[in-house]
């Protein structure tokens, strides 16, 4: 669209302003990483056109589960207890299938007290965007070591961690989510291609998005400082997204770009940074991220993605209305039911 | 000594015998006679000892009875101690090999050899195994005047459309049968047809649950198994399955299997938050995991609806037994100030009928509720009038919609603009931009919004409180039985009913004591509880744990100067409740 | 006016006031002058409001005081709020751009030019902002006449090693005590020098919890991070790295931060179960997670230590905000019928010497003992008297070694040798072939063994509750305040003991109403604590909940006649508990 | 040790017979895989010369967590609550690190309620012996799916699994475990080896043997029946272990065979059936994992090992002697550490 000479604030195809998209303002510290994820949110929903009244948000306990406070005002959102995120949203889902869910969580909140429900989420590829905002560090605690810490790592007191992290993204392709990121609070342009593609998605998109804690995790030592990962962070493809509604057509080198179609007619294009990185294969991207396990270098970009697999909601086989508001009719069984049933009984 | 009977089989869990039970028990009601089986199996799959007991009677009464008229003496490991623990003149018969007779000198003694019995019906020694225990069918039925007519139905009902098994049971039930008519009958105990039973269903509190469930509507179901409250939702998905789908065969409803309980009540939560009626049932350790949502529930204001079918605990206890004893950690389950509504079905019939209404409650009030049951109410087979259909409609609580918001311009969800201390509130995807609000366990003003002033928090707090205050008399009121102006009073609820209501014909025959009956049906408890309490001089809270737990709830709700009224016959053994240990209880008491 | 005056320094929080506002605290007591502080912060890291309140009482008053008399306005944000919550007559000193002097005509405002005051100081704007801080410290000295030397003996003490940050901070002090001196002195407040603070230490409650573990030997902490305990674990892990080293620089400890509170309590009970003295540390939402586990270990009866520094429920209610709303979920905590044995310490003292004891009591009772103090308690800065060493040796509880074993020639685990209701332990690892049990928590005779009979579960349970009951007298008895003989009590515990011994004296001084106050200080509660009702007319029991938690214990464990005589003052607002409040509440209570 | 003509019963090197490891009778159905398994842990230990007084045994609750009754009657043992093994071991290892821990566990235990826990006991390298006895569903409450039941499972009822199973091994071989294996409870010889080299292993050691449900999942359409899995298991080795105590000098041919050098001297010789699977690379491990998965086929084997990474209580830097009896004076601290402090807090 080319711009207009007016003042007036630019929209987006449903009409609305990103001041529509606004939420409340954040109370998190200044620089904290979880912001700039909260505004490429915002934006991504702007760009997108998304429907607000449709996105349930959802989020478990600490900083970064604070976050959906301060993105998408006119959407429901669900702030559940530590580490419970996933169950949460399950049911919610369950009860309305049309929801849009955004989950936006912590490494501590996901790795350490919420790994099991993650798995299992991750299992069932529930449809949600599933954002863990990584920070290696409890920052809502005061920074104590979360699960994603490197080994080495050190805090601000002097604390060495010695324990393995747990690649969550590695995790959740194992496990059968079918889009899977890693990127960077600080890559604009990377974070908003993915955050965008996940939103189209239709089962667990997972982005684990370093997110630096300016409070308890930015120091030299920290391998999740913003000075450690801008010399780190390697990206294994350019990313861009193409939406639906606009011209699928523009051209790319299919020697060098994977064009992804997501399912609602998007296109995710990745022009390889790392030839031999090939998204479509669990086995690979598993094989790629534990071998670069220890190393320095934080691999960046779409890991995994597999578009058209089918999801939790959809396998269950239930109505296209959403449950939650079935008329009575269609939910109390007639009168003749619990005759049958009486007698079955008799 | 018609109509009076008490038997009970002893065989190993995983032998069949269940089937043989249950043709007993159904061959009894089909005779119209009241009838009743408790079965008492361990905390494994195959092999260790099992008791069946059913007791028939004349009078109605479906309590446990401690007191063994006739044992079936199937199991070596305990047949000594089966013998052993019997009232003198009780018949016992047995397999033959066990050479019981001389165990003891004041009971009856039937051998029958059930190897020989069953020798000629199969060459399949696996199979000859488990048709010994339809062998014992046959005897019990020839030597207590069983008709075999209703055997027979019986076993048709029970082996349904397998019909080589059938045929085979019927051989065996009659091969028991023949060989018991060659014993000398030397027993008092016999039974003959009534007529009451005429029109009854024959249900577990199990499937009672789940067939209200099913009856409310509900709409997504989250579980993980636990005994004994699997069979539960297994019900009720097998009744999903056939009545709750649409002719294109799409469900209206979903059933997870969940990862572990604490997922299952965050799905419950999640679900019941976007508008489903939720629900999930478990028992004590999952209650115990529940805690923490089960707060977010209460201070967020989410309605879902959680069975918890009660065994002995503390921790992991004992699985296959029965309790009441999560009455009160429920009561107040999570930390900080919570009050948790509870609905307390004391019959099958209850099962099906305030299941229903606990998901209108939940709607109603915007808050978790649990309704406990127990092992024995849950699992074992009872005889209830047929389920009635609910004449009201589903109350659906307070929700507004795009239209109502689009009228009222807006909504503060947590704002008491009814007096009631319940706010409106509205459902994710509601398509108005004013719809949404945030939902949190942290402090939070009447717009929902985060925060931490202390006015805003206590205000809350103390609507909340009201808001539970005021569904004491929306819930299941008290089911008074007697004539409300005896000086006794006698105060429980659950599966303690059909013992409490013998145990009053007891204390009157007995000792000429006329009691009055408060049957409680929720907490917090309807004013009426108060009143019983202060039209009585003393009232016995009857209860099958060991620390008093409804007794303790209901003092802090008293008047403090009826505190004294109350007495505790509080007991857990694992068993049923029967009659002669509550009367006993009370009589002592009575005469000390 | 000397040497009684509220203070209190509005800011934002991550803004470095703390220093400052320890400085302040700092100096007073080094003057001898009886002070205390309470920080009231909120659950985010930057940049949201804070208060901090600052006591000085020449009469020994330590609890929140809520009429303030200077107010130090540095938050433009609450600003306006927080001159309009002012008793009429106070001070505000404020940063001048805030222009407060307009807002109320019964004030005494002092503006400063904060900037202006730390412009000199250095060129770094950022370090200026936290510098301003610093200057209110010294305008508040100038104008309370709290010694300037003191100020800097503080200002070393904080920053300690760190010489450019003293160095600054020392500047900016004395440019605000400069700034102050061109004030006209229009308020009556000031300080002067007091004998009452020597030899006493300033200490946080967990710190001294931590101290308590550190000397009651504590060898496995395993924790999850959660507000307010998270200080509790971390203080303590600074004390075992300094004195817990062997000369080899091996631990006798081991700190491990689990992966939840469920894991955290699995880890304890492990460790317990081994023979260590293990303990977690957690608040509300931990403990309602660590429910399944707190029943395994009551009823499989494995020592543990678990401190619960309670805040605002329910749910992650106001997690920065004091109360006492956990006592009776955690008194019962699990289903089942369960007790858990609790501690109440009611002053950082209490803290440490009853942290000890609390891990001899698990030890004795073989069972996890809950020491529940609060934010108030556990993260604000108290004065006390110095810490004394544990004379009594720990006392490790029944543990069988190899050669008891061998002459006892083996042992029944659940066997009540003694009558107590407490058996022998083995550990694992004990090198004996007769040393082995079996733990679970399914049930179990007395030796372990797996069973399911209703006499072998009832005995058991019995058992277990004449052990809880036994304690009664063990844990640390209840503390009289006042003659015995008065006809109105007061009972209370934890936190609410500076507010309540205050209260006492309003009511006597303004209502002539003499009282006896009763600290409790454990559950099961001692029998002195009936005594104590026995003796008084009317008991209040003043706690911070909503529901009256500790009071619904009490009433529970009453003679029921004596019921009616307790009167709940039961409120929450997440502030630490204020005399006033209690005494206002009981007055009305008494003219009514 | 050739058989002496006596009857008396023969002993082990430390002078024990096989009885002396037995446990109490079992209570679990006839033909239960479980059952087998007990047999080979017994054996084993009596093998080894274990000394039973010097283990503990673990579990959680279930059929398979029932089985620790019945071996090892002279060992202590702690049968937790549900899904929560992992934690009470790792609170009785803290507590004395010379228990030699051995813990069993089952699918639904493991993988279902107690994902969470397994992940960061892996990711600890608690050294333990970890079995899951894995019949892919809930055999104590009946037979449901657990979260390791193959997609397309049936059971008895009908029901078909839809949902991926959780490759536990995958998982921990990821996560940090290091040594893993995978057996079947039908294959006496390469459990019984495996169950050896996981005993002298120090680190977290974990083995998922499948355990048939005779009961609840035997049946045809399921994929954890006898018939399936004597089809479908495929070791990857052939697999034998030399213990420290023995001749390890025995021949092998190393380009067939991988002689594993376990931690305290013991020897594991794999002889390759797949040449190509290298047990020392984690990445390959799990790749090769994930790309069986979805085949009926089921590898067997020593999956992975590392025996000489470090364990997590040899991190922690205690003292040799048990946290749990150190004396009082190795505790609490003297009284002039108290004066300090208190000094300090003046
Ligand atoms: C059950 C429970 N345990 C502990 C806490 C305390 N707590 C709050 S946030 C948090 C960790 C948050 O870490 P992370 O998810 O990484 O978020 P961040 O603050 O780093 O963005 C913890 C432990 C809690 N609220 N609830
Ligand atoms: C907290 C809790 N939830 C549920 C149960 C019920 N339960 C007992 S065993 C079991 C599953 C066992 O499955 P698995 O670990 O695979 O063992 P298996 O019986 O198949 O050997 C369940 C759900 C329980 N005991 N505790
Ligand atoms: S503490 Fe860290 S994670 Fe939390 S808001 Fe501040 S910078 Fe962000
Ligand atoms: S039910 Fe299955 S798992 Fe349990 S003992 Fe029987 S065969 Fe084994
Ligand atoms: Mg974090
Ligand atoms: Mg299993």
């Amino acid at each position: 669209m080319p711009p207009t000479a007016t003042t007036a604030p630019r929209q987006n195809r449903i009409g609305l302003t990103v001041v529509d998209y606004r939420g409340g303002k954040t109370t998190l510290c200044a620089g904290c990483g979880h912001n700039a994820i909260s505004e490429r949110i915002l934006e991504a929903c702007y760009d997108l056109g998304v429907a607000s009244e449709r996105v349930a948000k959802f989020s478990g306990i600490g900083c970064s589960s604070k976050s959906p406070a301060y993105f998408l005002s006119r959407s429901h959102a669900f702030n559940a207890v530590h580490g419970r995120m996933p169950s949460v949203a399950t049911g919610a889902l369950l009860a309305n299938r049309h929801l849009l869910a955004l989950g936006v969580s912590g490494d501590g909140d996901t790795a350490s007290i919420g790994i099991g429900q993650f798995v299992h989420l991750v299992r069932r590829n529930l449809p949600m965007v599933y954002v863990v905002e990584n920070n290696g560090v409890y920052g809502l605690t005061k920074g104590q070591f979360s699960a994603t810490a490197d080994m080495g790592s050190v805090l601000k007191g002097g604390a060495v961690n010695d324990l393995p992290p747990i690649d969550t993204c590695a995790l959740a392709i194992q496990l059968g989510a079918t889009f899977v990121g890693r990127s960077f609070s600080g890559d604009k342009k990377q974070l908003s291609a993915m955050l965008k593609a996940a939103l189209v998605h239709r089962g667990t998109a997972f982005l684990d998005v370093l997110s630096p804690c300016v409070t308890f995790n930015d120091h030299e030592g920290s391998t999740k400082s913003y000075a450690f990962l801008k010399e780190q962070v390697e990206p294994l493809q350019e990313i861009s997204f193409v939406p639906a509604f606009e011209d699928i057509a523009v051209d790319y080198d299919p020697g060098t770009t994977v064009a992804v179609r997501m399912h609602d007619g998007s296109q995710l294009r990745l022009r390889k940074l790392e030839a031999e990185y090939d998204p479509s294969s669990r086995s690979r991207a598993v094989a790629r991220l534990l071998e670069s396990a220890g190393e320095e270098t934080v691999l960046t970009g779409v890991l995994f993605a597999d578009p058209d697999a089918p999801d939790f909601l959809t396998r269950l086989g239930t109505v296209e209305a959403a449950l939650a508001t079935l008329p009575e009719r269609a939910v109390r069984p007639p009168r003749a039911a619990l005759d049958e049933v009486n007698a079955s009984l008799r | 000594m018609t109509n009076d009977v008490t038997l009970q089989v002893a065989t190993a869990n995983g032998s069949g015998s269940q089937s043989s039970n249950t043709v007993l028990l159904r061959s009894l009601f089909q005779m119209g006679i009241p009838v009743s089986g408790k079965n008492l199996f361990p905390s494994n799959i195959a092999g260790l000892p099992t008791w069946y007991t059913i007791r028939a009677s004349r009078d109605g009464y479906v309590a446990r009875k401690k007191e063994v008229d006739v044992l079936v003496a199937m199991n070596p490991e305990t047949a000594r101690d089966d013998v052993a623990a019997l009232p003198p003149g009780a018949t016992v018969i047995y397999d033959a090999p066990l050479a019981l007779e001389g165990s003891r000198a004041d009971l009856v003694y039937y051998p029958v050899a059930f190897d020989a019995v069953v020798e000629p019906i199969t060459g399949e020694a696996k199979l000859r195994k488990l048709l010994r225990n339809m062998a014992y069918v046959g005897v019990v039925a020839r030597l207590l005047d069983i008709e075999m007519a209703e055997v027979e139905t019986a076993i048709g009902r029970v082996f349904g459309q397998k019909a080589r098994a059938r045929d085979l049971n019927l051989a065996a039930a009659r091969a028991g049968f023949e060989a018991a008519g060659r014993l000398p009958r030397r027993h008092p105990h016999r039974v003959a047809r009534m007529d009451a039973t005429r029109g009854k269903i024959v249900v577990d509190g199990n499937a009672a649950c789940a067939l209200g469930a099913l009856f409310a509507g509900v709409t997504v179901v989250a579980w993980y198994p636990i005994t004994p409250s699997t069979s539960l939702v297994e019900t009720l998905s097998a009744y999903l399955r056939r009545y709750r789908h649409e002719p294109d065969g799409k469900a209206t409803y979903a059933v997870v299997q969940a990862e572990d309980e604490l997922a299952a009540m965050g799905m419950v939560l999640g679900a019941g938050w976007a508008g489903a009626r939720a629900m999930t049932a478990t028992s004590g350790p999952g209650i115990s995991l529940m805690s923490e949502f089960a707060g977010l529930g209460y201070y967020a204001e989410i309605p879902g609806v959680v069975f918890d079918v009660q065994r002995v605990g503390p921790s992991t206890g004992l699985p296959t037994r029965t309790a009441q004893g999560d009455v009160i950690s429920t009561a107040l389950l999570s930390h900080g100030d919570t009050q948790q509504i509870l609905i307390l079905p004391g019959s099958v019939e209850e099962c099906f009928s305030l299941s229903i209404e606990a998901f209108d409650v939940a709607e109603r009030f915007q808050t978790p509720v649990f309704v406990l049951t127990d092992l024995d109410l849950g699992m074992n087979n009872w005889m209830a009038e047929p389920f009635a259909y609910p004449e009201r409609p589903m109350d659906r609580g307070k929700v507004l919609g795009k239209d109502e918001l689009e009228k009222l311009g807006g909504f503060a969800r947590y704002r008491d603009v009814d007096g009631d201390g319940i706010g409106w509130r509205t459902l994710p995807g509601t398509d108005h931009p004013r719809a949404a609000y945030f939902t949190r366990g942290t402090g939070h003003d009447e717009t929902a919004a985060y925060s931490e002033r202390s006015d805003v928090f206590t205000a809350n707090m103390d609507r909340l409180a009201r808001k539970i205050d005021g569904a004491r008399e929306a819930l299941p009121a008290p089911v008074l039985r007697g004539g409300g102006d005896a000086r006794v009073g006698i105060l429980a609820y659950g599966s303690s009913d059909p013992a409490v209501r013998e145990c009053q014909d007891q204390l009157r025959a007995e000792a000429g004591l006329a009691t009055d009956y408060l049957r409680v049906r929720a907490w917090p408890f309807s004013r009426k509880v108060r009143d019983f309490v202060a039209a009585h001089d003393r009232v016995y809270v009857v209860e099958q744990n060991r620390d008093g737990q409804l007794g303790a709830l209901l003092r802090l709700d008293l008047p403090p100067e009826h505190g004294p009224r109350l007495r505790a016959v509080a007991h857990v053994t694992g068993l049923p409740l029967d009659a002669r240990s509550v009367t006993d209880a009370i009589l002592a008491r009575e005469r000390s």
